[in-house]
């Protein structure tokens, strides 16, 4: 079965590395493809990553990687429109582009996510759950103007729809960043009625906390995501019976990612748009998965051509 | 020629001009005849300059009225003033130095425009550039920047007498010979009488009391803000126009020797021209006034530059001891901090002596600052006055105070009294004389040939090296001008 | 109005503080006076962190036209994760921790130098590459990792005196000592000199690229610093963590009146900027304005402000 | 006759050489590391993204030869982005209007910067949190799609020529013209050398200044138009990082920040250099993924270092 792609060639266009997310993505991605280039699976498996976050940056990667004559383009993706000109011309010089997480909407595309919709939803039904009575919420919010950011918000506003008991008095901006969380938490703390909830988007649990104790203001359901920071301080707070919940998207997705892109080159039928399932962890079973979490990392999951093949086909 | 036959072609009645509180004009008359060269003299911060920029459209009097050919002026700016023929080259220089000489005379002309404009700004400039200066060397298609300030010069004055749609009645030149050469200076005075004797007017403003009462017919004198005298130029000479403008009647030229041996004293510079043939090399002993001669862009400032560069210590083929200070000649790229008061642009130059502590005292700031203004008579209400708020001729004399406060033993003089008045230059000489006196040793690089009657040895320069030296007994103008020339094309 | 205008260009600084007070004001009636002082203390925190980079950019800019630090964010963020690093969750390496951090960051001021003047490139281009080849170390070095400060070190960021940031009534101080180098040492006299005219300086004998040089590694050594503390605060070192201060550092100088021709430089502005925009933000958020709108009205009142009071008519 | 003259006599052929030497430089580079690059082919997809970084080189140009600094060109161009997939596409004379209505803002900018006399760059920092604000306000999620006609000029393949080079050429004269040829040209260049010399020639520094932004406006508003075209779809976060590189791309190009002193023909290829180095020249130099964003850095530093040392020999 290996044949057919032992001389091929796939790259990953990345366009930025500089959080613990990131890494752990980039690191699931080459550990990975180093193993399938040894195991003769695929001739070469390189990484890029521009040297800035801008959207045309990575379209020119695009282009400059047509012209390397890569067979595969695995892409998490600066925008999910602006890139559509130079993913076509990549389609259309005959590479595979299978886009991961920051999905594009060209659709010669493959586009492999997870439910981000489900995602919104549970975390409504998860806070329902330990704050029966209701009450105040804040919602951060990620990335302004991203498919990712919308689809999470669009799944709470939907939940909550179901749970009349809760109310968002204000949305702050967090961009999926503790610092940034923070910084605009406690700008608006001082002027906000008191709050039972925050409902977020992983990554910025661990600043709203630090927000709430800087504030002085009493300290509230957070939902969190599934960095190393954010599992910690749920473990400290567990001491005197805090509860909560975390989910977020494993890095480990670029690996599964790899597979699904060696697996079209191999011939086999993929269907072009693939969920996968979001990672998260409650109450009872975090502390275990924090234990395996490098400090100041974040959680995650490899995938295996084995666990990705039994995924594509279950679809 | 008489003022009061011609018709006037253009007049100022009762102008005063204030900046804030300074009145740098208490009602001023001037008229111009047709066909009259009127000299125009007075101290430095007299209020000339401020004057011809009332006269040019630039500033917009306080008070009183500008009449063009008989007619008062209701609204009155640079664009009127140019549409009736009155012309300006400024004090300081008013090229863009990003553009070709070419290109700045565009600038000057709203009418050429249109295919072909560029070579006809060219030819323009170049035809009235070989008129005022033969032999001038400046291509118009040559940026501005490229050009060394006498050439910049010579293409501000050469622009200002090109003409494509408007009139040319009467130009204001405000020191045009301040950069010049005494042979380029020359060339654009014999222009400026040929053309007063086609009809056309001047108003010409100098410090060199020569050019003045050499080439005007009528002089007025200017003394703080007002006229105080107005006279046919046969009337006046250099005495009496000192005594007007108010300066103590020095007695001019009184370079007396101080009768020491020159190999008496310690070496205390000795430096050797970069391109020099030969072994010639300037020599100076402590305590002496050392000129350098030749025309102007000759290496004299390439020179100064490198002794500047290999202060304390030496090196190369310069060897020096004691620390330098170096008086710039073009004040707006080389001098002044625009953004500073005159006091801090004095004190620039000694604030290590200043401090108290780890720390600059104001105090000793404001009483050095003071020292030198009285002893320099830098004319201003208060040295915390923006340094832009003085007159050329005052920016020079702080350029001076800031060398002279310093520390340093060694003072480099590049042509600096470009723009500094009759009586402050006597002044100044005499310091230079007193501190020359008191160890201290001067490089004076001058492109007045009398100002070399001061030192106590001359090098003549040519084409970046030196090619005479000459001992205070032997130096004549003519032998000045003879090595500058010979030989060269 | 005019009598305002007069006021603000013999005083260019007191411009940001009407800014800020404006804003302030103007959130406070919002929430009908709830929370003001609140809102100030936080405030007074976040722009601490604007007014130490922002000294440091204002001296760069002060330099003259071009000077500038683009590497600032790229230098907080590696500082931020040396000083965790060295401090290692323990109380007592807080000092080397700070020590490494400004070390780390004065490293960097230096490096940019040294492209500026040996390589003869132009800062601007410079420090945007030098921000490049940090940005790489500090991923390598911190691979991304969000590294938590000691808790003493932790608990001092965030410690209050009278409802005020201890952080910022130490930069207080600190911004003072830099108005006094500014005015009154041979340093800052060689810096404003130096900016209105490079020849002039040097031909009046400032020691005109020793000048530079201490300049850039002075801006660098307070981003290391920076970033240290940031760190402290924010609990937790990160390669974005200064992402904001390239904009922002700049942003402080030129509201608060430091004129980017060079020459002239404005420290009291620079608490006044900081505060203005740290407002401006604590303003829109209150308002709960979109991500959009908030942008269209900060910018707009940016400009607003600056042409209100701002500049003078030209003309003669 | 003066010795000064043989001083500056390779100075202004140095200035204009300065630029093609570095991307000469990097074109030999590209070559040697990939020899495919450079063709018809190669050079469509290693430049087209080029050509809206070279129209916001103009535009910065503009702005930069009147002494002033626009840092709201990459934010402005996002906006036009925005404004093309949107209403250029379903409404075109709305479209076209707003564009237009744009461009005159930009003018009044420069009306407002000279009549307060306000230093540009905080003014134009405002005005990028606006363009900005506008575009996510315009285009809150990414999306929207280019008109036909941009894309199909966008992807205009001429006989023998590249597209990108062409464009290159054509920008280059247009400007060369209308800055170093025109009479108004000079008048616009003077005003950043002698600002006060062209006052008392009677020309209005109000108008030249409204000229100046104007042009760059509408040369911003090209670049936006341009880039559409490629990207083929909107985002309104896609021109954050034009504007640091339309300054580098004057400065590599010979430009100064104050006097007026630009080169247009320079900057075209400043900016042409400065897309290849961090684009083209990074992918195919096949660096470990942790030191790409240093490579990009050191590439910079090597080409501009490499100029240093020609004008140092030269002077
Ligand atoms: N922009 C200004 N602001 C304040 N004061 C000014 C300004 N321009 C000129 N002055 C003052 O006006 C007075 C007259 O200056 P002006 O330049 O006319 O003198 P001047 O006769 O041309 O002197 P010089 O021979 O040195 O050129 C001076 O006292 C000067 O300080
Ligand atoms: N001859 C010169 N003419 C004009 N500018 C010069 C000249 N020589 C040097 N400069 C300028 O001044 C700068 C050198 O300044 P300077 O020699 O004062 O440095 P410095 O700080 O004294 O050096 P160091 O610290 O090694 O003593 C250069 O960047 C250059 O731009
Ligand atoms: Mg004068
Ligand atoms: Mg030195």
């Amino acid at each position: 079965a290996h044949a057919a792609t032992t001389d091929k060639k796939i790259a990953l266009s990345n366009n930025y590395a500089g959080n613990s997310w990131r890494q752990a993505m980039l690191k699931s991605f080459e550990s990975v493809g180093k193993k399938a280039v040894a195991d003769k699976v695929v001739a070469k498996v390189d990484v890029f990553t521009t040297a800035d976050r801008a959207v045309p940056t990575q379209a020119a990667q695009i282009q400059n990687l047509i012209l390397q004559r890569y067979n595969a383009i695995v892409l998490n993706a600066s925008s999910p429109s602006a890139l559509n000109g130079a993913v076509r011309q990549a389609c259309s010089a005959g590479i595979i582009v299978v886009s991961f997480d920051s999905i594009v909407t060209e659709p010669c595309a493959w586009r492999i996510t997870v439910d981000y919709n489900a995602m919104g939803r549970q975390q409504v039904a998860e806070l329902a759950r330990l704050q029966p009575k209701g009450g105040n919420l804040l919602e951060i919010r990620g990335l302004a103007g991203t498919s990712t950011d919308a689809k999470i918000h669009g799944g709470i506003t939907e939940g909550l729809k179901n749970y009349p008991q809760f109310k968002v008095v204000r949305s702050v901006t967090g961009d999926w960043d503790q610092t940034t969380a923070q910084k605009n938490i406690s700008a608006v703390l001082p002027s906000l009625p008191p709050i039972v909830g925050v409902v977020s988007q992983g990554g910025d649990g661990y600043g709203a906390a630090q927000a709430f104790a800087a504030a002085r203001k009493p300290r509230p359901t957070i939902m969190l995501g599934n960095r190393q920071d954010e599992l910690a301080w749920w473990q400290q707070q567990k001491q005197d019976g805090y509860r909560t919940w975390s989910a977020s998207i494993s890095p480990g997705i670029s690996s599964f990612a790899f597979w699904v892109a060696q697996q079209i080159l191999d011939g086999k039928p993929v269907p072009k748009d693939i969920t996968i399932p979001y990672l998260a962890f409650t109450q009872e079973n975090f502390e275990a998965e924090l234990k395996a979490i490098p400090k100041g990392g974040v959680a995650s999951k490899d995938y295996t051509q084995a666990g990705a093949i039994a995924i594509i086909t279950k679809k | 020629m008489a003022s009061s036959l011609a018709p006037s072609v253009a007049s100022l009645n009762g102008v005063e001009k204030y900046f804030g509180a300074v009145r740098a004009l208490a009602g001023v008359d001037l008229g111009v005849a047709r066909g009259e060269c009127v000299g125009l003299v007075g101290h430095n911060g007299a209020g000339k300059s401020t004057l011809m920029n009332v006269l040019a459209g630039v500033l917009a009097p306080s008070e009183g009225r500008v009449m063009v050919a008989g007619q008062a002026q209701a609204t009155w700016s640079t664009r009127l003033a140019r549409a009736l023929g009155i012309r300006c080259v400024f004090q300081e220089l008013s090229l863009c130095p990003n553009l070709t000489v070419a290109e700045n005379t565009r600038v000057f002309h709203t009418a050429l425009r249109g295919f072909g404009w560029r070579r006809r700004a060219a030819n323009l400039v170049q035809e009235k550039l070989d008129e005022i200066f033969p032999g001038h060397g400046i291509n118009p298609s040559t940026l501005v920047q490229d050009l060394s300030i006498g050439r910049r010069q010579m293409a501000e004055v050469a622009r200002a007498f090109t003409v494509t749609d408007e009139p040319l009645a009467l130009v204001i030149l405000d020191e045009p010979t301040s950069s010049l050469d005494a042979r380029t200076a020359g060339q654009l005075l014999s222009y400026m009488r040929r053309r007063v004797a086609e009809g056309m007017s001047f108003i010409l403003i100098s410090h060199m009391l020569g050019e003045i009462l050499g080439n005007s017919d009528r002089i007025v004198v200017m003394r703080d803000g007002r006229t105080v005298a107005d006279d046919m130029a046969a009337h006046f000479n250099r005495d009496r126009l000192v005594a007007e403008m108010g300066g103590d009647n020095h007695a001019a030229h009184d370079a007396s020797p101080f009768g020491v041996v020159r190999a008496a004293r310690p070496v205390c510079v000795r430096a050797r021209p970069r391109g020099q043939n030969g072994d010639s090399e300037l020599v100076a002993h402590k305590g002496e006034i050392i000129g350098l001669a030749g025309l102007s862009g000759h290496g004299q400032t390439e020179l100064l530059r490198a002794i500047f560069d290999a202060a304390p210590k030496g090196g190369g083929s310069i060897t020096l001891d004691g620390p330098v200070s170096l008086v710039a000649g073009d004040r707006q790229s080389d001098g002044i901090f625009p953004s500073w008061s005159i006091a801090r642009n004095i004190t620039v130059g000694s604030l290590k002596a200043l401090k108290q502590g780890a720390l600059i005292s104001p105090a000793r700031e404001k009483e050095m600052a003071q020292r030198w203004q009285q002893r320099i008579r830098i004319k201003t209400p208060d040295m915390d006055n923006p340094i832009l708020s003085l007159s050329g001729g005052n920016q020079q004399k702080a350029l001076f105070a800031r060398a002279l406060a310093s520390d340093a033993q060694i003072i480099l003089m590049d042509d600096p009294m470009r723009g500094v008045d009759i009586s402050t230059k006597l002044e100044v000489y005499d310091i230079i004389r007193q501190e020359a006196a008191k160890g201290r040793t001067f490089l004076w690089y001058t492109t007045e040939t009398e100002e070399l009657l001061y030192c106590d040895h001359t090098y003549v320069f040519r084409n970046g090296m030196i090619v005479a030296q000459l001992a205070r007994g032997e130096l004549t103008e003519e032998k000045v001008i003879q090595s500058s020339f010979h030989e060269a094309g | 109005m005019t009598r305002v205008a007069d006021m603000f260009s013999e005083r260019p600084w007191a411009l940001s503080f009407f800014g800020a007070v404006l804003v302030w004001l103007a959130s406070i009636a919002f929430t009908g006076g709830m929370g003001g002082g609140d809102m100030l203390t936080s405030a007074m925190a976040l722009a601490t962190f604007m007014v130490i980079v922002g000294v440091g950019q204002m001296f760069v800019i002060t330099l003259g036209p071009g000077n500038v630090d683009l590497s600032l964010p790229a230098n907080i963020g590696l500082s931020s994760a040396v000083a965790m690093k060295v401090m290692n969750n323990d109380d007592s390496l807080v000092a080397v921790g700070l020590l490494a951090a400004a070390g780390s960051g004065f490293a960097i001021g230096i490096a940019n130098y040294l492209l500026i003047r040996a390589l003869r490139i132009p800062p601007i281009i410079a420090t945007l590459s030098a921000s490049f080849i940090i940005q790489s170390i500090a991923i390598s070095y911190g691979r991304g990792l969000q590294i938590k400060p000691p808790d003493g070190f932790a608990d001092f960021a965030n410690a209050q005196l009278l409802g005020l940031p201890v952080l910022a009534l130490g930069t207080i101080l600190f911004t003072i000592a830099a108005a006094i180098l500014l005015q009154r040492t041979l340093f800052g006299r060689g810096v404003l000199a130096t900016g209105q005219n490079m020849n002039a300086a040097h031909l009046a004998g400032v020691p005109v690229e020793r000048i530079r040089t201490i300049t850039y590694a002075m801006c660098g050594l307070l981003g290391g610093l920076n970033g240290a503390l940031l760190a402290a605060y924010f609990r937790g070192a990160s390669n974005d963590l200064g992402s904001e201060y390239l904009l922002a550092s700049i942003a402080v100088a030129v509201i608060g009146g430091t004129s980017v021709a060079g020459g002239k430089a404005n420290l009291p502005g620079i608490w006044g900027a900081s505060l203005f925009l740290v407002l401006l933000l604590t303003m829109l958020n209150t308002f709960g304005a979109s991500p959009g709108v908030r942008m269209v009205l900060s910018g707009a009142i940016i400009v607003g402000v600056i042409t209100i009071a701002g500049g003078r008519p030209s003309g003669r | 006759m003066e010795a000064s003259a043989p001083r500056f006599g390779v100075a202004p052929l140095a200035r204009t050489l300065l630029p093609a030497f570095s991307l000469a430089l990097v074109l030999a580079a590209i070559a040697t590391l990939n020899p495919f690059a450079i063709s018809y082919m190669g050079f469509n997809l290693m430049l087209n993204l080029a050509i809206p970084i070279i129209l916001a080189t103009m535009a910065q140009l503009f702005v930069i030869t009147g002494n002033d600094l626009d840092l709201s060109i990459g934010s402005f161009i996002g906006f036009v982005c925005c404004v093309a997939a949107t209403w250029l596409t379903t409404d075109p004379l709305l479209g076209a209007g707003i564009l237009l209505g744009s461009i005159i803002v930009y003018a009044l900018l420069g009306a407002l910067i000279h009549w307060r006399n306000l230093p540009s760059i905080v003014v134009t920092l405002g005005m990028s949190f606006v363009w900005q604000g506008l575009a996510v306000l315009v285009l809150p999620d990414p999306g929207g799609a280019a008109p036909e006609w941009l894309m199909t000029l966008m992807g205009f393949q001429p006989y023998f020529i590249p597209f990108p080079i062409l464009a290159a050429i054509v920008v280059a004269a247009v400007t060369h013209f209308l800055l170093m040829g025109t009479s108004y040209g000079a008048i616009l260049r003077a005003s950043g050398g002698n600002a006060a010399a062209v006052a008392r020639a009677g020309w209005s520094l109000l108008r030249i200044k409204m000229a100046l932004f104007a042009l760059a406006g509408l040369f911003g508003a090209l670049s936006g138009l341009a880039l559409i075209g490629i990207t083929t779809s909107g985002d309104a976060n896609i021109g954050s990082g034009y504007t640091l590189l339309a300054i580098a791309g004057v400065i590599l190009g010979g430009g100064e920040f104050v006097g007026g002193r630009v080169s247009p023909i320079g900057a075209v290829m400043g900016a042409l250099t400065l897309s290849l180095a961090s684009s083209s020249l990074l992918t195919f130099m096949q660096v470990p993924p942790d030191w790409q964003v240093a490579a990009n850095g050191a590439i910079l530093i090597i080409v501009l270092a490499a100029r240093a040392l020609i004008n140092r020999r030269k002077a």
